[in-house]
């Protein structure tokens, strides 16, 4: 499956020609879990009942839900704020995010961090700081410390094309090559970062080049296509594990929501919006899996009404869920 | 006018009075700042003097010391204050120790929306002022009024110094003020925030408010004078001393941690230098001692509240 | 066997005991550290175990955090204390807060030189504590004396949490004593230097030995009892408490600046806590509040140094 | 004049194939000066009449000078500790540097900084901190001043290739390539990072290839041929003055003395030291000025007995001058 409209469709040689069915039908229920999961906590904040502020992956879902599935079990990632699809695909299940996102007791962090801030090694993710791009030597870290003891583990670290400028980038990058440590940095290259649009912080048309400047391999893919996604990270991963070293892969994708629910991005042209709505994550995958597993109109509301059951299931367990008791916040500062 | 729309109108005007001043950082230009504290000022004042920068706060910090050496007067904002951590060694080795070391100025302010309040989280609701308050060569402001706010920022643009400009961000529209325009050009001295008999409050930022509900709340038992600190570095020490004296009780009450801060800073120096006026010892009450948590209730329990300062004030002065 | 060796020692017995621990920075494989704290550990534990890295602060302390809570053991070193502000985000941000977000443990120790005294300048000499000690979730230790240095380093590679581990590079050489070997496993509890009836210092890190000097040089007036902190957080009060609530007389002595740290805390936790117990007010010194000067007689200025501690204690004696 | 046994003889298309005589001898001035002044001071620290530590660009001295010496006046350089030549060049005398040695009054940070600690606006130069690389945007930024206000200038900002590896790199390269901005890096490709060989920290064969990942230009050149220096940098400044943006030029050369006069430098092998011992930036200008003076014994001991001259003198006067008073440590904190 090819999207003929993508100026950015990839390495070719990376695509995959063959799909594996199993693996389509796989990557939509996480798709489609990802989409909903977003779409009822985006609406719970609009409605004023997720405190803070509230951040989703519109538009990005294949990114990180076709790298998840190519994750090893023992690969570690650590996902940003457009991939909450990492952490379902990792095993953190609906109810746990609806927690986490109100705030309440049960959820990953126990209310003391919030929004997309959850991961721990168990789902083989780390919960990121806000400072970007800061989780890249951590993430890294996981990885050598699960390959030095001979555990072979790889880690996909996640990068916005924004968060790519910062000095810990280059820092981490240098320091992965020279030691032939297994890493793959993911890209997000969704045209923005935050208000500002890529012109304002880039000055060169492709990240992935600068893998060259450390001896790293370099690759593009089609961020909107899963299995496009999967197979480039699967690859990269592999490669890195075998100690081929590291890959930095750039994921052409858009932004399709504001950087948070409360940005109405109305700086972001229609026509882009218009032009990457065809090429919507959930379409490009309905598209394929109509060839690969003759998907029909039943196929796809029986999954949206499984989904729909999921979400809901999970939002009545949050709302039920108590708040944190705040007499341990004192105790928690240190291991004990 | 919201202290927030205080900032954007000083702003302004420092851009429209001195054309030596900029404004850099991340999205500053495009979209006005994640706050909109600087909404509509690269349409007026063009790409060149509102610069969007990527997110490179050592780059930019660093940038800006060059253009502040070189003559201009740079205002760079980041874009929470948690995250000055990342520009930290530009601002205090390479901006706080120039003028030391070369006797060059370095007129720049270093804006960054600080503190809690609205479930932020650990990484967007820190009080950082303690980290610069203990490295000599910078100026620390967290003003907590709407005309002080404005006053502090045109003063620090002034500044022949870099300042580190705490816009206190839960104040950003939940006050009301006036806007004041003035060309007094010392960044210093704390105000009077109510003036009381009984017992001195010290507070600064967005402790104020909470302190003046408190004070009104045991007025009856209690008449509370309240001191807002407003600049940080240099701290107005003759106005807390003269309070103290007259009141002979103390509380400071911050925002941030009590420990190793203003709280700490300014109980030691009361009880030091104010030994014999004392008829209670200093109490301070700051955050919890652990990092802001994000669900409303663990929040809660760990910004000082109204009730907590009331009984530390009716505490303190029934000792 | 002096400080120094005392850290080698100790690293090297915390390399062979414990297979999880290894040693990560610049230049500690290769030629064994600038100040050859790590010599021969990497031609005894090879290079995968003693890594050197390149000028990377922010990537190196990343990468150590994650490989201490995927179970290592990292001994992260920074060539200068100064330099920690170059990891300050991963520090401050990554480490300091993990286990209050996640529950998941970061068992890392984060040495570094710290302290003045040999014209190292204003990046070659700072004390940087203060900045950790304001940051919920991380242990801070400064050790005084060769046994201590080894101990505490030893508990440090044992501990649970990340700690801040500022060598006294002024000590390094300076100071002898002998090595001790301990399994006590708790990073805690300050010690007493000397026993005296007047009056109490409380101190820690270079300043002890500085201190130590001044008390016997007025130990005909005043019989000087001192507190050597040696675990600057947790802070153990009790010691501190027992010792002022018998003297009645508290001067807090630090190499780093008195504002805003060790001397503004201590300061205001005794007046606060123990009011009725003093007969004098508490006095603090610390470094004058400047950027460390590289001159010797600039720097000799800067530092606290014998006499200017003697007649402290004097008169707060006499007061 | 190119030298045989160099494998990194720079871009053979900036090499000056036609020199400039006046310019040769002005060269071996700064060039003998800077080693005359290092030695001195090398001497004072190992004889303990320098406090603190003492470092030096024994080798490096054709890169310092060479670069310096194609600064337009109102260009900006940010020296490190391997580049005395750039203060001398640029105006700082023999004496003052002596009193800043010393920690005298009288010297250009008035003992409040010392050793290669130094620089003012006036000189064109920013006094370096310690933290590598944080001062390549700072020197971006007077630039930047400069140019903002019309007076054409750029930036010519010394990095070590250890401290290549720090963050603030990245974000000075991609800010400055984004804003097309005046910047020079110059790269001392010296071979080690303190006790570290290059092949422990540096994962590619040549640093200068980055550039390319920021859209800017990569050089490299021969920095013990002060010649050769002088021409890449000026073109690159030049360049940068003229709107064309960022040029990282790489210098290879080699550390001829320990890492500061405390270290022995036992771990450097002593065939390189042999090797690049033939390559000396006073050898190769003295093969040139040969070629292009006609340079005589003569003319040789004439030139050091000037210098030397001048460096007695300004001991002289560094030994006779006064500590600076500590009163107004205080003062010094703020400006008023
Ligand atoms: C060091 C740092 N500076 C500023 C921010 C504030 N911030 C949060 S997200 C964001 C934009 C991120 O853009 P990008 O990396 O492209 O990720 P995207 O939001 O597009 O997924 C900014 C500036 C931050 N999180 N960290
Ligand atoms: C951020 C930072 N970390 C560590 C140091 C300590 N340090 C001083 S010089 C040096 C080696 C520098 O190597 P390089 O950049 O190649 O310069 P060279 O000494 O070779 O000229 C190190 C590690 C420092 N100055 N700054
Ligand atoms: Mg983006
Ligand atoms: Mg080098």
């Amino acid at each position: 499956m090819t999207i003929a409209s993508s100026d950015d469709a990839g390495s070719p040689a990376l695509r995959t020609e063959s799909p594996n069915p199993g693996m389509t039908k796989t990557a939509g229920y996480w798709l489609h879990l990802t989409r909903a999961i977003e779409e009822a906590g985006r609406r719970l904040y609009l409605q004023g009942r997720i405190p803070g502020s509230f951040y989703d992956g519109r538009g990005q879902e294949a990114t990180a839900v076709g790298a998840a599935l190519a994750m090893a079990p023992d690969d570690v990632a650590t996902p940003l704020i457009r991939d909450m699809g990492v952490h379902l695909v990792r095993g953190v299940t609906p109810s746990a995010v609806m927690r986490h996102y109100l705030g309440k007791s049960g959820g990953p962090m126990e209310g003391r961090d919030g929004n997309i801030h959850l991961g721990s090694l168990e789902h083989g993710t780390v919960a990121m700081v806000s400072h970007l791009p800061e989780m890249l030597p951590v993430g890294l870290g996981v990885a050598l410390a699960r390959t030095w003891r001979g555990q072979p583990s790889a880690a996909l670290c996640f990068c916005g094309d924004g968060a790519a400028a910062g000095g810990v980038w280059h820092e981490t990058l240098n320091l992965a090559a020279l030691w032939n440590a297994p890493l793959v940095v993911l890209v997000e290259r969704n045209g923005w970062s935050y208000m500002t649009p890529e012109r304002k912080y880039l000055p060169v048309e492709r990240i992935s080049d600068r893998a060259a400047g450390y001896g790293a391999q370099g690759r593009t893919v089609d961020g909107n296509d899963v299995f496009a996604v999967y197979d480039v990270i699967q690859t990269a991963l592999d490669h890195a594990r075998d100690g081929g070293g590291v890959t930095v892969v750039e994921a052409f994708t858009y932004r399709m929501h504001g950087h948070g629910a409360h940005d109405s991005q109305r700086y972001v042209p229609e026509e882009d919006l218009e032009r990457w709505r065809e090429r919507d994550p959930l379409k490009v995958w309905r598209h394929r899996a109509e060839v690969d597993l003759a998907w029909s109109e039943h196929d796809q509301s029986e999954l949206e009404a499984e989904i729909s059951l999921q979400v809901t299931a999970a939002l009545a367990d949050a709302h039920a869920a108590a708040y944190p008791a705040a007499d341990t916040l004192a105790e928690s500062v240190f291991a004990p | 006018m919201t202290y927030l729309e205080a900032i954007r109108r000083t702003l302004d005007s420092a851009l429209e009075d001195d054309d030596r001043v900029l404004l850099i950082g991340e999205d500053v230009g495009s979209g006005g700042g994640a706050f909109r504290a600087t909404e509509g000022l690269q349409e007026k004042y063009g790409i060149d003097r509102v610069r969007d920068t990527p997110i490179s706060e050592s780059a930019f910090t660093g940038v800006a010391i060059g253009l502040a050496l070189a003559g201009w007067r740079p205002i760079v904002e980041y874009q929470f204050a948690d995250f000055l951590t990342c520009g930290f060694t530009q601002i205090v080795n390479v901006a706080a120790k120039m003028h030391f070391r070369t006797r060059q100025h370095v007129p720049m302010v270093i804006r960054a929306p600080a503190g809690g309040g609205f479930s932020g989280g650990p990484f967007h609701s820190q009080n950082p002022e303690a980290w610069f308050l203990r490295t000599p060569g910078l100026k620390v402001v967290c003003p907590a009024t709407v005309e002080d706010v404005g006053l502090l920022l045109a003063a620090a643009v002034r500044d022949p110094n870099p300042v580190v400009f705490l816009e206190q961000k839960n104040l950003y529209t939940r006050i009301k003020g006036s806007y004041a325009a003035s060309s007094d050009d010392s960044v210093e001295g704390a105000r009077l925030a109510r003036a009381g008999t009984d017992l001195t409050v010290v507070t600064y930022g967005a402790a104020l408010p909470t302190v003046l509900e408190a004070a009104k709340a045991v007025r009856a038992e209690v008449d509370v004078e309240v001191i807002d600190l407003r600049v940080l570095c240099p701290l107005d020490w003759d106005t807390v001393a003269a309070s103290v004296t007259r009141t002979s009780r103390c509380v400071v009450v911050t925002e941030d941690y009590a420990e190793y801060g203003v709280g700490a800073e300014v109980s030691a120096r009361v009880a030091e230098q104010l030994f014999e006026e004392l008829d209670a010892p200093v109490r301070r009450l700051g955050s919890g001692f652990w990092p802001i948590p994000f669900s409303p209730p663990l929040e809660a329990a760990t910004l000082p509240g109204v009730d907590q300062i009331a009984s530390l004030l009716l505490s303190t002065a029934r000792f």
